[in-house]
C-alpha cells in the first residue's frame, strides 16, 4: 500500500496531545531535567552543608529535623541526597561519555574494515564482557584505590563492548544499503562514508542506547559505593547512604528508603526518556527495546 | 576500423568461497570467463534469471568488487590496473542506478546533497553556487523541479526516487551508466515513464547504458543490443530485436516462452523439463538438464560462445538447429 | 555441525586464556606484599625473603603465570595468603551458596518475565500490555540490593517472618536453607525479570508481524495456537541471548545481595579478599566468575543451534 | 451465473484507523461473484488495495482495518462470523497462498510438519498419518525426493520449491476456494511458469475456484477466465479476461495495457499514464482516475461514476465508457 500521508494538526491541539502522544518522553524528560537542576544547585547551595554533623540531632525522622530528617551523624539527609545527585549523575555521564564514544568508534571501525580488525575487536569485547563492573572495580580498586576515578573507569570499560556490539550490528546493516554503494561509486572512502552515511543513520539507536546505559551506570555506581568501592567518604553518594542505613534499618527506616527512591527515580527517568526518544526517532521501531 | 568499444570485458571470472559455518567451504562461481563488449551510445541489455551473475557483473564493472580473474577495459583503461587515485578520477565517467528506490537514497540527506554526491569524484570540485545550479538543471532534465532539491527522499514516490537516482548518476556527465534492475521495483505506468527517460537521455546526451534486468519485455522494448546470461556465462548476444525474434540458444527460447504476455491467453505447452534442484556444474553445458534439445555432446563438452551469423553469438552445440529454416544453406556450418 | 562446535570451543578457550592473562597482570601490579601481609610488618626482611621464595613470588612473571595457570587446570588454585587453606576448597564451599542463589534468581525471573512478556505482546495496547510495561520499567529501575534492604525491612524487621540474613548451610535441612535464599533470590531476580519481560515482549511482537504467523492463521489456527506454536518458538533466540547476557549482571548483583543478606557466597569472598589484599583468592574468584560468564555464553550459542535450524545448515 | 455462486462479494468497503486518529477509506464498493471451479483474476498496481481484498475474504485484515458489506461464501456471510467459526472455514474451505516464499514459511518447523499441521488441526489426524499425507502432497506439487524433503527446513529450499510447499499447505484439506496473492511475483520467469502450471493442474484436479491477485497482466491472461481491474481501492472494470485485455472499456485498463513494455517498431516512446497513483488521502473529486485520464470530461469530476453493466458478464465504472457503449 502506498505511503499514507497524514495532515499536520493545528498548533493548539498539538501542545496538549504531545503529552498524550509521547507520555514516555515527557515524563522521562521531566524527571531527568529536575534531577539535573537539583544536581547543579547542590554545587552552590544545600539546606545544610552535606558533611555538617550535629550529633545531638542524629536519627531524626523527616520534618522533625530538616525536610527529610537526619542520619546517624545528624547530617541533613536532603542535602546529602542533593549532593549525591551531583556525584551519581556526573560519574554516570562521564562514564557513558567514555564508554559510548570508544564503543561506537570501535563498532563503526569494525563494521567499516571487516576481516581481522573486526574479529580482534569482537574477541576483545568478549574478554572485557567477562568482567562485570563490580569485579573490575574490585580489581581496579585494589590497584588505584577506590574513588570517583576508579568508578568511572570500571563503569566505562564495561560499557565499551555494549556500545560496540550495538554499533557493529547497526552499522553493518547500513553498509549493506545501496546508497552506501553509490557513495563508494562516487569514490568516497571508508572514513568519509562512515561520517556522512553510517553515523547519521545509526544515531537514533546510539542515542537510545546512551539513555539506557545512563540508567545502568547510575545503578552500577550505586552498587559500587554501597560496597565502599565508589567515592571515598565523606563525599555523600546514594549507594553509601544505603550502606550506612543498613545498620539502622529498624530505628530509622527512612534512611534506607529515601536514597533507594532517588536511584530508582533517576533510572526510571532515563529509561522512560530512552523509550520516548526511540518512539520519537524511529516510529517504525515502536515496541522494540 | 570498427570504433573501439566503450566497455570491453575479457574472460571475467568471480568466485565466492562460501565459508559455510558448518560444512567444508564450497566455491560458488558467480561469473565464469565472461567476455563481452558494449559500444558507446547504445543501450546494452543484460538479461538473466536470479543467480546468473548479472549483479556481480554490475558491481565489478563499477569497480565496487574485484574479479578473481579477467579484465575490464573501460574507455581504453584497464579499470583494475589503475591505482586508487586514477580509479577515483576515472569514476566520473561511469555511475550506477540501483533497483530499490527506497534503499538507494540516504533518508537523512536532502535530494540536492544526494544528487551532488558524485561530484566528489572531480579533481576540481565546483563551488556551492555552481553545484546548486548543476543539480537544479539535472533535476529538471529528469522531470523534477529545482525546488525538490531541499526536500528529503521520504517525500517522494518510487518513480520520482528513481528519477533522483538517475539525476545523481548523470551529474558528472558520465559516458556509461550501469542500471541494475532500475525499473523492476516500479509499477507498470511509472516503469514506462522511467524507460522513456532513459531512451531520451541516450539520444540527447549520448549516454551509454548497461541495462541489467530479469524482464525480457523491458529489454526488448528498450535495448539495442542484448546479452543473455545463465549461471555466470554469456549464452547468447546480438541485436535485441533479432535475438527475441529468433533466439539462437535454447535457454533464450525457454525464457521467451515462459514469460507471460498479454498476447498469450491460456496455458502454453511447457518448453522446459522440470528445473533440476541441484546445480549441474562441472563438465558440459550447465543448461543441459533443462534443455529441450540437449544431445550427448552437451553433457561432455562445455559449448564456447561462437559467432553463428554476423553480430549474433551463441554458446550452444546445436545452435544451428535453431536457425530458422529460411537461413541460406551456406550459413549453416556444422 | 561438529566443525561449528570446535570453532566455538576454540574461541571460548582463547577468550578464557586472554581473561586469565589480564587478571594475572592486573593482580601482579598490585601494591602490597603478600609475605608482609601473612607475617605481619614486624617480621625480619630475610624471613620475609624466605617466605617469598617459598611461595615462588620472586620468580619472573611468566613463570609465575604459567605455574598459576597449570594449577588452575589441575584444580590446585594455590593457598589463601590469609587463611592458608587451598583456595579451591574455599571457592567450592562458597559456590554452594552463590550458584543456587543465581539459579533460583534465573528461574524466578524467567517464570515472571516469559508469561508476562508473551501476554503483553499477544494483547498489545491492552491493560495487560500497559501494566506489564509499567511494572517492567519499575523492576529495571529499582536497584537489586535496595530491594533486598526493603525486603529485610518488611519481612524480617517489621514482620519478623524471615531471618534478616545469614545462611544455615545445606546440611541444616533443605527447606530452611532454601528459605534463606528466597529473599535474596527475589532481590536478584526482579531487575532481570524487568529486562527479560521487555525483551520477550518486543521479540514476540516482531515475530507476530512475520508472514508465517499469518500463514498459520490462514491454515485455520486460532490466534492463540498461532502465537504459541509459531510465534513464541521463533522469539526464543533473542530472549535466550538476553538471558546469556544477564548472567553477567546476575553475578554482579549476587556480590551486592550477598552483602545485604550477609550470605557467605563467592561475592563476599572476593570482597573480603580485596580488603585483606589476599591476591591469590582475588585472582581465582575473579577468574572463576569470568569463566562462568564465558561458559554461559557458550551454552547460549549452543542453544541457538537447537532454537534456530537455519544455523544447523543442511541436515543430511 | 447458474444457481447461487460459490462466493459473492457485495459492496465490500474497508477503512483503516490512522495512527494519528481518523479513518481512511481504502476499498470502496467492491463486488463480484465466483462459481465453483471458476478462476478470477484481480489485477491492479501497488496501492490499489488488491491484497487487502484477499485478506478481507480470509478474515485476516490487520487490526486497524474494519470491513463492511457482505461476503457470502457457501451460504454464510464471512464478515458476520466470529473468529472461532472463521477458523473452521480458513484452511478447510478456503486456502491461501502468499507472495514472499522466503518469509511465508516457519523457519523453525520442518516443511512436512507445516503441511501436516492443517490436517491435524482440522481433521484430527494423528501426526504420523498427517505427515504421510504431507509427503504425498509434496509429490503432487512435484518436489523431488518428497520423503526426505519433508524432514528438511525451509531455508534449505529455493524460492520456487518453497512456493510449492505453500501450495501444498493451502490445498491440504482440498478447500473449495483458493486465493493466491501475487504467488509468483518473487520468482524467476521459468520457475514462475512451472509453479503456475502446478497450481493450474491441481486446481482442475480438485475442481477448486481460484482468485489470483497480481499486478502482472500476462500472468492473469495465462491463468484466469475472468478478470477484475482495480485502481485506488475501486473496481474499474470486470469481464472475461480475453475481452478485458483486448477490448478494454475503462480508460485506466486501456492505459495499463498500453503501458506494457513492448518494442515500438517506429522507435517512438512507450505509452505511459501521466502522473502517479495518488494516496488514498489525496484522491481527486468524482472519478478516482479523473486526474490522470486522457479521456476526461467535465462530468467525470462531478460525482463518482456508479458501477454499470453494459452487457451480461461485463462491468465498468466510467460514464464515458457507457456513453460509447450506447452508440
Amino acid at each position: 500500500m502506498s505511503a499514507v500521508t497524514v495532515t499536520v494538526e493545528k498548533p493548539a491541539a498539538r501542545r496538549t496531545s504531545l503529552f498524550l502522544r509521547r507520555p514516555n518522553l515527557v515524563i522521562g524528560g521531566a524527571i531527568i531535567a529536575i534531577l539535573v537542576i537539583i544536581a547543579f544547585v547542590s554545587l552552590f547551595w544545600t539546606p545544610m552543608p552535606p558533611g555538617k554533623m550535629q550529633i545531638i540531632h542524629k536519627l531524626k525522622p523527616p520534618l522533625a529535623q530538616g525536610l527529610l530528617g537526619t542520619d546517624h551523624f545528624g547530617r541533613d539527609v536532603l542535602s546529602m541526597l542533593m549532593a549525591g545527585a551531583w556525584n551519581s549523575l556526573s560519574i554516570a555521564t562521564v562514564a557513558v561519555a567514555f564508554g559510548a564514544s570508544l564503543g561506537t568508534l570501535l563498532g563503526v571501525t569494525a563494521a567499516a574494515r571487516r576481516g581481522v580488525f573486526e574479529a580482534v575487536a569482537m574477541r576483545a569485547n568478549d574478554v572485557i564482557f567477562a568482567f562485570p563492573p563490580i569485579l573490575s572495580a574490585m580489581m581496579l580498586g585494589a590497584l588505584l584505590g577506590t574513588g570517583r576515578f576508579t568508578a568511572i573507569i570500571a563503569i566505562a570499560v564495561f560499557m565499551v563492548p555494549v556500545f560496540s556490539r550495538v554499533t557493529v550490528s547497526a552499522a553493518s546493516q547500513v553498509w549493506a544499503r545501496d546508497y552506501v554503494l553509490a557513495a563508494r561509486a562516487a569514490g568516497k572512502g571508508g572514513v568519509l562514508i562512515t561520517i556522512e552515511h553510517i553515523l547519521p543513520n545509526i544515531a537514533n539507536q546510539i542515542i537510545v542506547q546512551v539513555t539506557i546505559q545512563l540508567g545502568l551506570a547510575i545503578l552500577t555506581e550505586a552498587g559500587l559505593s554501597f560496597l565502599g568501592l565508589g567515592m571515598a567518604p565523606p563525599a555523600p553518594t546514594w549507594g553509601r547512604m544505603l550502606a550506612d542505613a543498613q545498620t539502622y534499618l529498624g530505628t530509622a527506616p527512612w534512611l534506607a528508603i529515601l536514597p533507594g527512591l532517588a536511584i530508582a527515580l533517576t533510572v526510571f527517568g532515563f529509561n522512560m526518556l530512552g523509550d520516548g526518544l526511540r518512539d520519537l526517532l524511529d516510529p517504525r521501531e515502536k515496541g522494540r527495546t | 576500423m570498427k570504433k573501439r568499444p566503450l566497455l570491453d570485458i575479457r574472460g571475467l571470472t568471480r568466485d565466492y568461497v562460501g565459508n559455510a559455518l558448518f560444512s567444508r567451504p564450497h566455491v560458488n562461481r558467480a561469473l565464469d570467463d565472461l567476455t563481452m563488449t558494449v559500444d558507446a551510445g547504445t543501450i546494452h541489455g543484460i538479461v538473466g534469471e536470479s543467480g546468473c551473475g548479472k549483479s556481480t557483473l554490475a558491481r565489478i564493472v563499477m569497480g565496487l568488487d574485484r574479479p578473481t580473474s579477467g579484465e575490464v577495459i573501460f574507455d581504453g583503461d584497464a579499470v583494475f590496473r589503475l591505482n586508487d587515485k586514477e580509479l577515483k578520477r576515472k569514476r566520473r565517467d561511469f555511475q550506477m542506478v540501483f533497483q530499490d528506490p527506497f534503499g538507494s537514497l540516504n533518508p537523512r540527506h536532502t535530494v540536492g546533497r544526494i544528487v551532488a554526491e558524485p561530484l566528489h569524484v572531480l579533481d576540481v570540485r565546483p563551488g556551492r553556487a555552481e553545484t546548486r545550479d548543476k543539480v537544479a538543471a539535472m533535476l529538471e532534465s529528469v522531470g523534477l523541479t529545482a525546488a525538490h532539491a531541499e526536500r528529503h527522499p521520504h517525500e517522494f514516490s518510487g518513480g520520482q526516487r528513481q528519477r533522483i537516482a538517475i539525476a545523481r548518476a548523470l551529474i558528472t556527465e558520465p559516458k556509461l551508466v550501469v542500471a541494475d534492475e532500475a525499473v523492476s521495483a516500479l509499477d507498470l505506468s511509472v516503469q514506462a515513464q522511467v524507460l522513456n527517460l532513459l531512451m531520451e537521455l541516450r539520444e540527447k546526451r549520448g549516454v551509454t547504458f548497461l541495462f541489467i534486468t530479469h524482464n525480457l519485455a523491458v529489454v526488448d522494448a528498450v535495448a539495442d543490443m542484448v546479452g543473455v546470461m545463465y549461471r555466470g556465462r554469456m549464452v547468447e548476444t546480438g541485436p535485441a530485436q533479432e535475438v527475441f525474434a529468433s533466439p539462437l540458444h535454447p535457454y533464450t527460447q525457454v525464457l521467451a516462452a515462459a514469460e507471460p504476455s498479454i498476447e498469450k491467453f491460456g496455458r502454453p505447452a511447457s518448453q522446459q523439463k522440470p528445473i533440476a534442484a541441484i546445480a549441474d556444474i562441472g563438465v558440459g553445458c550447465s543448461f543441459r538438464n533443462r534443455c529441450p534439445i540437449a544431445a550427448a555432446r552437451c553433457a561432455v563438452e562445455q559449448p564456447a560462445l561462437r559467432t553463428l551469423s554476423p553480430g549474433r553469438q551463441t554458446a550452444c552445440h546445436r545452435a544451428e538447429d535453431l536457425l530458422p529454416s529460411t537461413q541460406p544453406a551456406k550459413a549453416r556450418r556444422i | 555441525m561438529i566443525v561449528l562446535l570446535l570453532r566455538r570451543l576454540s574461541s571460548l578457550l582463547l577468550t578464557l586464556l586472554a581473561v586469565s592473562a589480564l587478571i594475572f597482570i592486573v593482580m601482579d601490579v598490585l601494591p602490597g606484599d603478600p609475605a608482609a601481609i601473612m607475617l605481619g610488618t614486624s617480621a625480619s626482611p630475610d624471613t620475609l625473603a624466605a617466605l617469598r621464595h617459598e611461595l615462588g613470588l620472586d620468580q619472573p612473571l611468566i613463570i609465575r603465570y604459567a605455574l598459576w595457570l597449570g594449577g588452575v587446570v589441575t584444580g590446585d588454585l594455590g593457598n589463601s595468603y590469609t587463611y592458608g587453606v587451598p583456595v579451591a576448597g574455599l571457592i567450592a564451599e562458597r559456590l554452594a551458596v552463590t550458584l543456587p542463589l543465581a539459579l533460583f534468581a534465573i528461574v524466578l525471573s524467567v517464570a515472571i518475565a516469559i508469561p508476562l512478556g508473551v501476554a503483553s505482546a499477544a494483547r498489545r495496547n491492552s491493560a495487560v500490555d500497559y501494566a506489564a510495561a509499567f511494572v517492567s520499567q519499575l523492576f529495571i529501575a529499582v536497584p537489586g540490593f535496595w530491594v533486598g534492604l526493603l525486603l529485610v525491612l518488611v519481612f524480617s524487621v517489621s514482620l519478623g517472618w524471615m531471618p534478616s540474613g545469614g545462611f544455615p548451610g545445606w546440611h541444616g535441612g533443605f527447606g530452611s536453607s532454601l528459605g534463606a535464599l528466597l529473599l535474596p533470590a527475589i532481590a536478584l531476580a526482579l531487575p532481570q525479570a524487568g529486562v527479560l519481560t521487555r525483551v520477550t515482549r518486543s521479540a514476540v511482537l516482531e515475530v507476530l508481524n512475520d508472514d508465517f504467523v499469518r500463514t498459520a492463521r490462514a491454515k485455520g489456527l486460532p490466534r492463540r495456537a498461532a502465537l504459541w506454536r509459531h510465534a513464541v518458538p521463533n522469539a526464543l533466540v533473542p530472549v535466550v541471548t538476553i538471558l546469556g547476557l544477564q548472567f553477567t549482571f546476575l553475578i554482579a548483583g549476587a556480590v551486592l545481595v550477598e552483602n545485604v543478606f550477609n550470605l557467605p557466597g563467592l561475592g563476599r569472598l572476593a570482597f573480603q579478599a580485596l580488603t585483606q589484599r589476599d591476591i591469590i583468592v582475588m585472582q581465582d574468584v575473579v577468574l572463576f566468575f569470568a569463566a562462568l560468564v564465558i561458559i554461559m555464553n557458550f551454552i547460549v550459542d549452543l542453544s541457538y543451534l537447537y532454537l534456530d535450524p537455519r544455523l544447523r545448515g543442511r541436515s543430511r | 451465473m447458474t444457481g447461487t455462486p460459490l462466493l459473492s462479494v457485495e459492496n465490500l468497503a474497508v477503512s483503516m484507523r490512522l495512527p494519528a486518529g481518523g479513518q481512511m477509506q481504502i476499498l470502496t464498493d467492491v463486488g463480484f461473484a465466483l462459481d465453483a471451479g471458476e478462476t478470477l483474476g484481480v489485477v491492479g498496481e501497488s496501492g490499489s488495495g488488491k491484497s487487502l481484498l484477499s485478506l478481507a475474504i480470509m478474515g485476516l485484515l490487520p487490526g486497524a482495518a474494519t470491513a463492511t458489506g457482505r461476503i457470502m461464501f457457501e451460504g454464510r456471510d464471512l464478515l458476520a462470523l466470529d473468529d472461532d467459526t472463521l477458523c473452521s472455514v480458513r484452511g478447510k474451505r478456503v486456502g491461501m497462498i502468499f507472495q514472499e516464499p522466503m518469509t511465508a514459511l516457519n523457519p523453525a518447523m520442518t516443511v512436512g510438519d507445516q503441511i501436516a499441521e492443517g490436517l491435524v488441526w482440522h481433521e484430527g489426524l494423528s501426526w504420523k498419518v498427517a505427515r504421510a499425507q504431507a509427503v504425498e502432497l509434496l509429490d503432487q506439487v512435484r518436489i523431488a525426493d518428497a520423503r526426505r524433503r519433508a524432514q528438511t527446513y525451509p531455508h534449505e529450499m529455493s524460492g520456487g520449491q518453497r512456493q510449492r510447499v505453500g501450495i501444498a499447505m493451502a490445498l491440504a484439506l482440498k478447500p473449495a476456494l483458493m486465493i493466491a496473492d501475487e504467488p509468483t511475483t518473487a520468482l524467476d520467469v521459468t520457475v514462475q511458469a512451472e509453479v503456475l502450471d502446478i497450481l493450474d493442474d491441481l486446481r482442475r484436479e480438485y475442481g477448486m475456484a481460484l482468485i489470483l491477485v497480481s499486478h502482472d497482466l500476462g500472468v492473469i491472461a495465462r491463468m484466469c477466465a475472468r478478470t477484475v481491474v482495480m485502481y485506488a481501492g475501486r473496481r474499474m472494470e470486470e469481464g472475461p479476461t480475453r475481452d478485458v485485455l483486448t477490448l478494454p472499456l475503462n480508460p485506466y485498463s486501456r492505459g495499463l495495457l498500453r503501458a506494457v513494455p513492448k518494442r515500438r517498431t517506429d522507435g517512438g516512446k512507450l505509452d505511459t499514464i501521466p502522473g502517479s497513483v495518488p494516496g488514498f488521502a489525496r484522491l481527486p473529486p468524482g472519478c478516482c482516475f479523473s486526474d490522470r485520464c486522457p479521456e476526461r470530461i467535465a462530468d467525470c469530476q462531478e460525482a463518482e461514476p456508479a458501477w454499470a453493466i453494459p452487457t451480461a458478464g461485463r462491468g465498468v465504472r466510467c460514464i464515458r465508457a457507457m456513453q460509447e457503449f450506447a452508440r
